[in-house]
């Protein structure tokens, strides 16, 4: 029998993501671990480097406004048609957090570089706007196959976690994630990777051709939490939506520190009710 | 021109159909009802001919390789059509996402960040500038953060850009030679005084500029049945309010 | 709706391949197009630019011995247990065919590079060798992130045509290839992909989650043909097994070009029974 | 030491699972069925903290990101051990898999090619050298082609590189600092004279060669049982004759 992936309470989850850790998470809606997200709020986790694959919404900002977190890099954080990231932008703008913007397809190509172990990828764009200004870490590099040809360079993106939710995982700790194949890239690229799940099944998916063209095998993962609902109040593709309720209240009553020490808690009171 | 009335959102969408003609795919990002209405519209004209993504739908959208498919099929020459906005957008086509006044990154205002747009827009042949709201706000002389440049100096590779600007008032075209936007027309019920008082930044302009066509009835017929029905499955309120009953 | 993929018949998806191109094909029982390449053999093709992602056996040997191929780039060429690629050798040892040696992960960083549309790769390990010092088309360059860390660039790999077969096609033309996943990446990265599957089904896989996940896209394909056990006498996964007594033969005989044409004519008989 | 019978394959995976003792991820390639047995011998010995990729089979792999998942598993440190052969190889412990005599590409003997072994040769920390013939055609002073180096210079990346070579007469380990091999032990029935005639580069050696020690009752009954029945879902004509009953 090959070794299977360590199950985990939510609490032994979030209890292996240091402070300091640097962290991807992916877009709201295609997996985010809100409630291992809450978990780890609760143990007052601080000084966190949060990189969104590529953009975040509610997880971004509810880490934010909890005080986890001194870095962001991002290609976006908002609400969409709910509206603008309270806390996040309340955060840049008093300067209580570092943000670094990227765009998308450089998270994309990073994560790819570190996934494949490579130092570094090149991507084309870029040149000439103030994202490259910004980013000291970037480089500017020829194409050795053309000269005069400017590439961009960015350095792989090798978080020390990459935390994330699914529908299921099987017995061996084998994650099912369908055609959410970024997440896949995440758990890759990063050392190591905390997943939490809908439900547990038997068996394993590697043995059903189906399932496993969209299965994360089990040797990528650090933990695998069930967590019912574990993207609650966000949604999660083909088992439930979005509580639409819940982000018109946030996105306007998290513009008070007040307002947002509010919606967390209505957010932990649901969290431990589902947990009784 | 038509005698039925329609809605603004009814008018957006007619002025930026044919804009998409002849394309072979077309992509909407996320929260783009209208763009999305109008890819959708010229799909059904396109007799099969037209593929359109729409970020944020399970129907229309193809992609098997995670988020990032969007930029791989942009890159190798398989989208030739994207949809971008702006905080703010200046004459020389410049586009800010990020945030205005104070100094990057503690900017007075702050936006939600660049996405994809300093990708976009060098890769897709035709992106379309959509922003509704057409005010000396976001009509700037210059932005106060590039997220993607209107255009690049010679040797960059960029064989894409901005081809149209869309909004409230009227359609322009952007010159990439000229570096400058063209006015093409004005929305009915507006006039060129009111797009040049609401503009921060020069364009060039005909003597006389054309009022955009209305709408027309087989086009409202469509909108208000296929396409109302098609983007209900991404934008279900957009769906229900956007389109005269 | 959506544009579909054009069916076609094994005849008209192969003459979408022109002399001279440049095509990319599976590993031997990934996925071999076998029929299409006795049609491309049938109508004569020459001068092609065969690209192994990342090696072959039995279709790049009967392509060479058929004198379809200029030139090969490849990590490997082998029947595996059963022995050496005949005409390859052979067709290397005399200088009638062009070889650019490579190591399987170039080729697949290559690959990724095309798919994005990315002027080029980089990858570790390769520097020392004499693949590096016969590759012109390959350059070192500096890590812009490390002082003096040399890696080696590679060109991005878009070929002409991605060739290969799959187990099924839906009405729409999208093709479910599984946890076969380089097939996924040489279709993106080709400019355009032929396909041979055993059946075409009803509705839509992308309809399905699971399906979905191991799909290619309608969009990136040029042509998909049904072929009923379209890569005999190799194997395809879960469908069927290889035909070890052709192979086994095949390796024997094919030494001489009189044993080749002999094997070759008992594929094309076998093929134009199964046709009828 | 046994007494029971056994065959030189048996013999031969004996000798290899030692050297896996410890790892947490060790793959096969294609055509390997004895190091692939000594995978999984070792494995079954691991209670349950080693993972054994075998390219080829469907039980025994859990790639689900096409065939280059390997390559990247490697790349970022997720694989402790691999297998390599060659049709030459040379006292510095470079491997050729391309081709001998003549003038490459137009090469005397032309073998496959060189797979993955001009990248995996870097990053895997543990490289076995694994060739069962044992002769001076196989053992040169210097190889035609260098499909991959056996040391590289300073300042070149190379976490990984070859650690032992095993054949059909002997064990070596591999002394990167010193650029040499090393014999460790001659298996029972051959001599150092015979491993010293037999191949054409120079190694160190101790005074007193051990024999490699032939496998215990315990190690033969696993592999006639479990391990037979594990690998035969690979390679079931190596299941069927390399055991002894």
């Amino acid at each position: 029998m090959q070794p299977a992936a360590a199950f985990a309470s939510l609490e032994e989850l979030v209890r292996q993501i240091p402070d300091g850790a640097s962290i991807t998470v992916p877009v709201d809606g295609a997996g985010v671990a809100l409630a291992a997200t809450l978990a780890l709020i609760r143990r007052g986790a601080r000084g966190l480097n949060l990189i969104t694959a590529p953009n975040s919404g509610l997880q971004a900002d509810l880490l934010i406004g909890a005080g986890c977190v001194a870095a962001i890099e991002t290609a976006g954080v908002t609400f969409g048609e709910y509206g603008g990231a309270p806390r996040f932008v309340d955060a840049v703008r008093r300067g209580t957090i570092t943000v670094k913007d990227t765009t998308c397809p450089a998270v994309f190509a990073q994560l790819q570089a570190a996934e494949k172990g490579q130092p570094f990828t090149t991507l084309r764009g870029i040149l000439g706007t103030d994202l490259l200004a910004n980013r000291p870490d970037w480089a500017v590099i020829d194409n050795p196959f053309l000269p005069g040809d400017k590439v961009v360079a960015l350095p792989a993106m090798r978080a020390d976690i990459a935390l994330f939710h699914a529908p299921m995982a099987d017995a061996e700790g084998n994650v099912w994630i369908g055609r959410r194949r970024e997440l896949l890239t995440m758990a890759h690229a990063a050392k190591t990777t905390l997943v939490t799940v809908e439900e547990v099944r038997d068996g394993s998916f590697l043995d059903d051709e189906q399932l496993a063209a969209g299965t994360i095998p089990a040797m990528y993962l650090g933990a695998v939490a069930e967590a019912k609902r574990g993207a609650t109040p966000l949604g999660l593709a083909g088992r439930y939506g979005v509580d639409d309720g819940f982000l018109r209240d946030y996105v306007e009553l998290a513009r008070s520190e007040a307002g947002f020490a509010r919606m967390l808690d209505r957010l932990m009171g649901a969290a431990r009710a589902a947990a009784e | 021109m038509s005698d039925i009335a329609y809605t603004t959102k009814e008018l957006l969408i007619s002025v930026i159909a044919p804009l998409l003609a002849g394309c072979r795919h077309v992509a909407c990002g996320a929260s783009s009802p209208i763009p999305g209405s109008a890819a959708l519209l010229t799909r059904m004209r396109s007799h099969g001919q037209m593929r359109v993504t729409v970020l944020g739908s399970q129907k229309n959208n193809f992609f098997t390789n995670g988020n990032g498919e969007l930029f791989d099929v942009a890159g190798t020459g398989r989208l030739d059509t994207f949809f971008l906005g702006g905080g703010q957008i200046d004459g020389q086509a410049n586009i800010n996402l990020v945030g205005a006044g104070g100094t990057y990154p503690r900017n007075d205002v702050r936006w939600p960040g660049s996405f994809g747009s300093a990708y976009l827009y060098f890769v897709v042949p035709k992106v379309i500038l959509f922003r509704e709201e057409h005010t000396r706000r976001v009509f700037v002389p210059k932005v106060d953060f590039i997220s993607a440049p209107g255009v690049s100096e010679p040797g960059i590779y960029r064989p894409g850009g901005p081809r149209h600007l869309v909004t409230n008032l009227a359609l322009f075209d952007f010159d990439p030679a000229r570096v400058r936007f063209v006015l093409k027309s004005v929305h009915p019920g507006h006039s060129v005084e009111e797009v040049l008082d609401n503009t921060g930044f020069d364009f060039d302009r005909p003597d006389v500029v054309p009022e955009t066509p209305a709408p027309d009835a087989a086009t409202l017929a469509a909108l208000r049945g296929t396409i109302r029905r098609e983007i209900a499955e991404t934008y279900p309120r957009f769906a229900e309010t956007a389109f005269a009953a």
